[in-house]
């Protein structure tokens, strides 16, 4: 069940954060965002949807990709606390999308070399995928950053709001099929930090790293999230859509 | 004089007319006038359809309502270049949009109340786009009639897949079938609006024929879609809410029922239930926006001085 | 069924209501408001309680007060759209209170004297309630008018926001042993220009006014509340809370 | 020296402090910062139980809930106001709780998750609430003693309340069940903490005691609520999380596992899950709240020139 779990948590990250991005749907700063958004979000969720389709035939339990999207409660999600973060302001969301792809791109790219062949084949197209959230975000992070003096400070105001949840992208269940999460931390900082450069952008004194998502222990958030996004397929038991 | 007449001629002549190319005034006005309420809605078009995504019964569902939604923006963008080869700016039409000047289409006034409005939306009011925007494809401005040639391939995507989530729902439990009538219901009429007036009553179309910025009449489509949807509702066991809805042998059409003209005109002037809550949305994300894009072209500003310096 | 209908558009008008108002709690602009927004939903909710109390005895279908609130969808919901709306800003809060109490404070002390004794009981200790909403919400609309520039720029707005809905108030099933709603409405405009004149207020142009709320025809936001509201109902058929 | 002497006299001769009477400033401090935090956990105690108002699965739980938060809404009122009594505005201590100065119980920065939370606050929490100010009705300060007395008359209730919660969910579906099992599993160790550190470390422990300000130890507390808890936790049919727990024949009480002072400290430091948000949302209800507060002075001063012209 390593495997079940760790696809799990997966699924949950790319699902939640989707989810949160076509939140943004109709709302942008401006309509070629409103497309960028809205591909991240089809991104996410597509690759969501083939994890929790491997997750339900490894778990073999007979439940559907819907069942394990739909049907689980909030404490059974275990996403990390980072992709439930609210939407605030753009800065917050161009940031919170370049620390996951940040971490998602090089994890894909360890996982093309899986033994295991879908997760090999979900990597190569999610792989891709990132490489481009990750530019797109990365450059509105430098944008932001040095754009106006109001936009750094919603920029730098940002990243001290996100600052406790980036560690726990590092964490998470083992195992073999799947790339080591923590090996890829010090890629990341590097990466994060480049950008920040650029960006005229502090990196933060650490601060507690909150975590408690991999154990289903979210913060208050989710749980709205899900009776929004359940709330159909609870209301109506046993229905196909 | 002479030159307009000339102007016609090129029409006739089934010629597209070109950015560059001169046009009457009135031709160009027409233009930026439809063209842009075309853009506009297909943008607060993204609002109703944008509500239901987060509710969305399931991961395929999300993904195809998403992708949908995502088209309707990109829609926007492409006819928002057309207008803009005509000498306006986005940036103008989204102020009068914002101020209430600038129309769109009247149906996005209406609310999306349940999931089968997503089918029913698809089914009926991107089939009516459809067919105004298949003749458009015709169009004698060419930047309009090969933005429209896009669109319709996707619009024409749209209406199957709003039809398969009608067909999902009338296959489905009872309560889901009672949804997806419920949905007609509400969605017929204001679809069969979204023609426009009567041919007798329509103000701008007689010069729009004939400078084929328009090439069928407001009714003739209206019966168009009404022909083509019937025969779909019948295949869903659904009841479409007209109890005057009669089959003409002669014609070989329906006949329908009178439109309520009143709602029409009042949902176009603004007194519609959505209609100031659309626009207030719209104006908050620009509103909302606005620091972002002027960080962009700060630091666009900023990136050019330091190549020059360079 | 004339009974049964009136009761569940007034019962709904108060849930909803009372359920808006409870969103406000523990942020409102001082504490004295937080009593007093909490005070105002735990009257309307208790009311509802009793009004589907009674809608399911009338029924006589062996629905409880519960089913009714919390197993109908949306487009079943007979309120009114102007209970509905939005919290806004406590101006919005406040005036959509005042309208509210302004038609119901006489609308039960008309059913004081029907000769149904439910209704009457409900009557008696709801008039009361709406008298001391009606109060309290009137003397905030006379304090935002007649404060600052601001309060004064917001009240107004509100004013103008609000102006599409009041209508509804007066429309409804018909039933004997409730009053007529629709004779209310004289009395009701003399009362808000009265404390419009007081509070330097504007009374608006005639503007259309929205209704469908009676058939169940909302605006886009009652949907979101019910699935808020009804989430754990709907995700747990037919266990006892 | 003399004065001191003479305060602790009448301490000790169980004497109420009134706020006219003279007071050492230590006492004063102390009670203002107790007092003040007591008050700003109330206020911040409002917000996990509103998160549910809304999702409240039935009719009469809803009016409990609503109830209940308001109570404590008023318990805040109370208690402002005896702080007051000792020279500190309400505002000042707003601000303070504001700027992270002032501190509030540690466990309103766990996160309510569940319904099932609103069963575990109330009879964990107020339970573990009522054990400290059922002491706090005889403490020196009168005003401070007599607000205790309104308070623990409501919030055994609120105990109660939240106990029915969870016994209702225990005679539940499975997931019921398993549900305020998880509840009491978060729950449990955050509120033992709230009794404070071990006796050998609580900073100002010594010095309140001798002014009767608290009348009995945080161990002594805790083992008082473990020893009544324990048994309602066996006739739920639940299982304390701690697998040390183990009864003492001999004291006739129950020993408890280590408590995780680590977790503690840094939730006290403000590195607990809800920490940012709690106090973020009190300071947004306060900023978004300035101009109804400016409205109602401006227009109490105008009516007061008015009546003063009169």
């Amino acid at each position: 069940m390593a495997l079940y779990r760790a696809l799990i948590e997966l699924a949950d990250d790319h699902l939640v954060l989707g989810h949160r991005l076509s939140e943004w749907c109709g709302h942008a700063p401006m309509l070629e965002e409103d497309l960028a958004l809205s591909n991240f979000a089809l991104d996410l969720i597509g690759t969501a949807r083939s994890l929790y389709a491997y997750a339900a035939e490894v778990e073999g339990k007979g439940r559907t990709e819907d069942d394990l999207a739909y049907l689980r409660s909030e404490r059974e999600y275990l996403n990390c606390l980072l992709v439930e973060r609210p939407n605030g302001d753009f800065a917050h969301t161009m940031l919170r999308e370049f620390y996951f792809a940040t971490f998602m791109e090089p994890f894909w790219q360890a996982a093309l070399a899986s033994s295991d062949k879908v997760i090999a084949g979900i990597a190569g197209k999610a792989m891709k995928e990132m490489a481009y959230h990750l530019r797109h975000a990365g450059e509105w992070i430098v944008r932001l950053g040095d754009g106006t003096e109001e936009s750094a400070a919603r920029m730098q105001a940002a990243v001290v709001d996100l600052h406790p949840y980036w560690e726990e992208l590092f964490s998470g269940g083992d195992c073999d099929v799947l790339p080591d999460r923590a090996a890829i931390r010090p890629a990341w900082e590097a990466s994060v930090k480049a950008v920040f450069a650029e960006a005229n952008l502090d990196w933060p004194e650490p601060v507690y790293g909150q975590n408690g998502g991999r154990d289903g222990m979210h913060s208050e958030v989710l749980g709205r999230m899900l009776s929004d996004m359940q709330y159909l397929q609870r209301a109506h038991p046993g229905a196909t859509w | 004089e002479e030159f307009l007449a000339a102007f016609q001629a090129r029409i006739d002549a089934e010629e597209k007319i070109e950015p560059t190319d001169p046009m009457p005034q009135g031709y160009r006005r027409t233009l930026i006038r439809q063209i842009g309420q075309h853009a506009h809605s297909e943008i607060v078009g993204m609002l109703p359809e944008g509500n239901w995504i987060t509710r969305a019964p399931s991961l395929k569902r999300i993904l195809a309502l998403l992708a949908k939604v995502q088209d309707e923006g990109g829609h926007g963008l492409y006819l928002y270049s057309a207008a803009e080869t005509l000498g306006v700016t986005r940036e103008q039409m989204t102020e009068e949009l914002h101020a209430g000047k600038a129309k769109y289409s009247s149906i996005f006034n209406y609310p999306a109340l349940s999931w089968a409005d997503m089918g029913a939306i698809g089914w009926l009011v991107d089939g009516a786009a459809i067919m105004n925007q298949v003749a458009l494809c015709r169009c004698s401005y060419g930047p309009y009639a090969r933005a429209m040639i896009r669109v319709c391939a996707e619009e024409s995507f749209h209406q199957r897949q709003g039809y398969e989530i009608m067909l999902t729902l009338c296959n489905g439990t009872k309560e889901q079938k009672e949804m997806a009538q419920d949905a007609l219901n509400r969605f017929w009429w204001p679809a069969l609006m979204m023609f426009g007036p009567h041919d007798g009553d329509s103000a701008h179309s007689e010069q729009s024929m004939k400078w084929k910025i328009k090439r069928f009449s407001n009714d003739a489509l209206r019966e168009k879609f009404i022909n083509a949807t019937v025969p779909q509702a019948e295949f869903l066991g659904l009841t479409v809410p007209d109890p005057d809805l009669e089959w003409n042998e002669e014609k070989g059409g329906y006949e329908h029922g009178d439109i309520n003209w009143d709602e029409f005109w009042r949902v176009v002037k603004g007194d519609g239930v959505m209609n100031r809550e659309r626009v207030q949305m719209r104006k908050d994300a620009w509103d909302n926006g606005a620091w972002v894009r002027e960080a962009a072209l700060a630091h666009a500003q900023k990136r050019a001085a330091k190549i020059a310096a360079e």
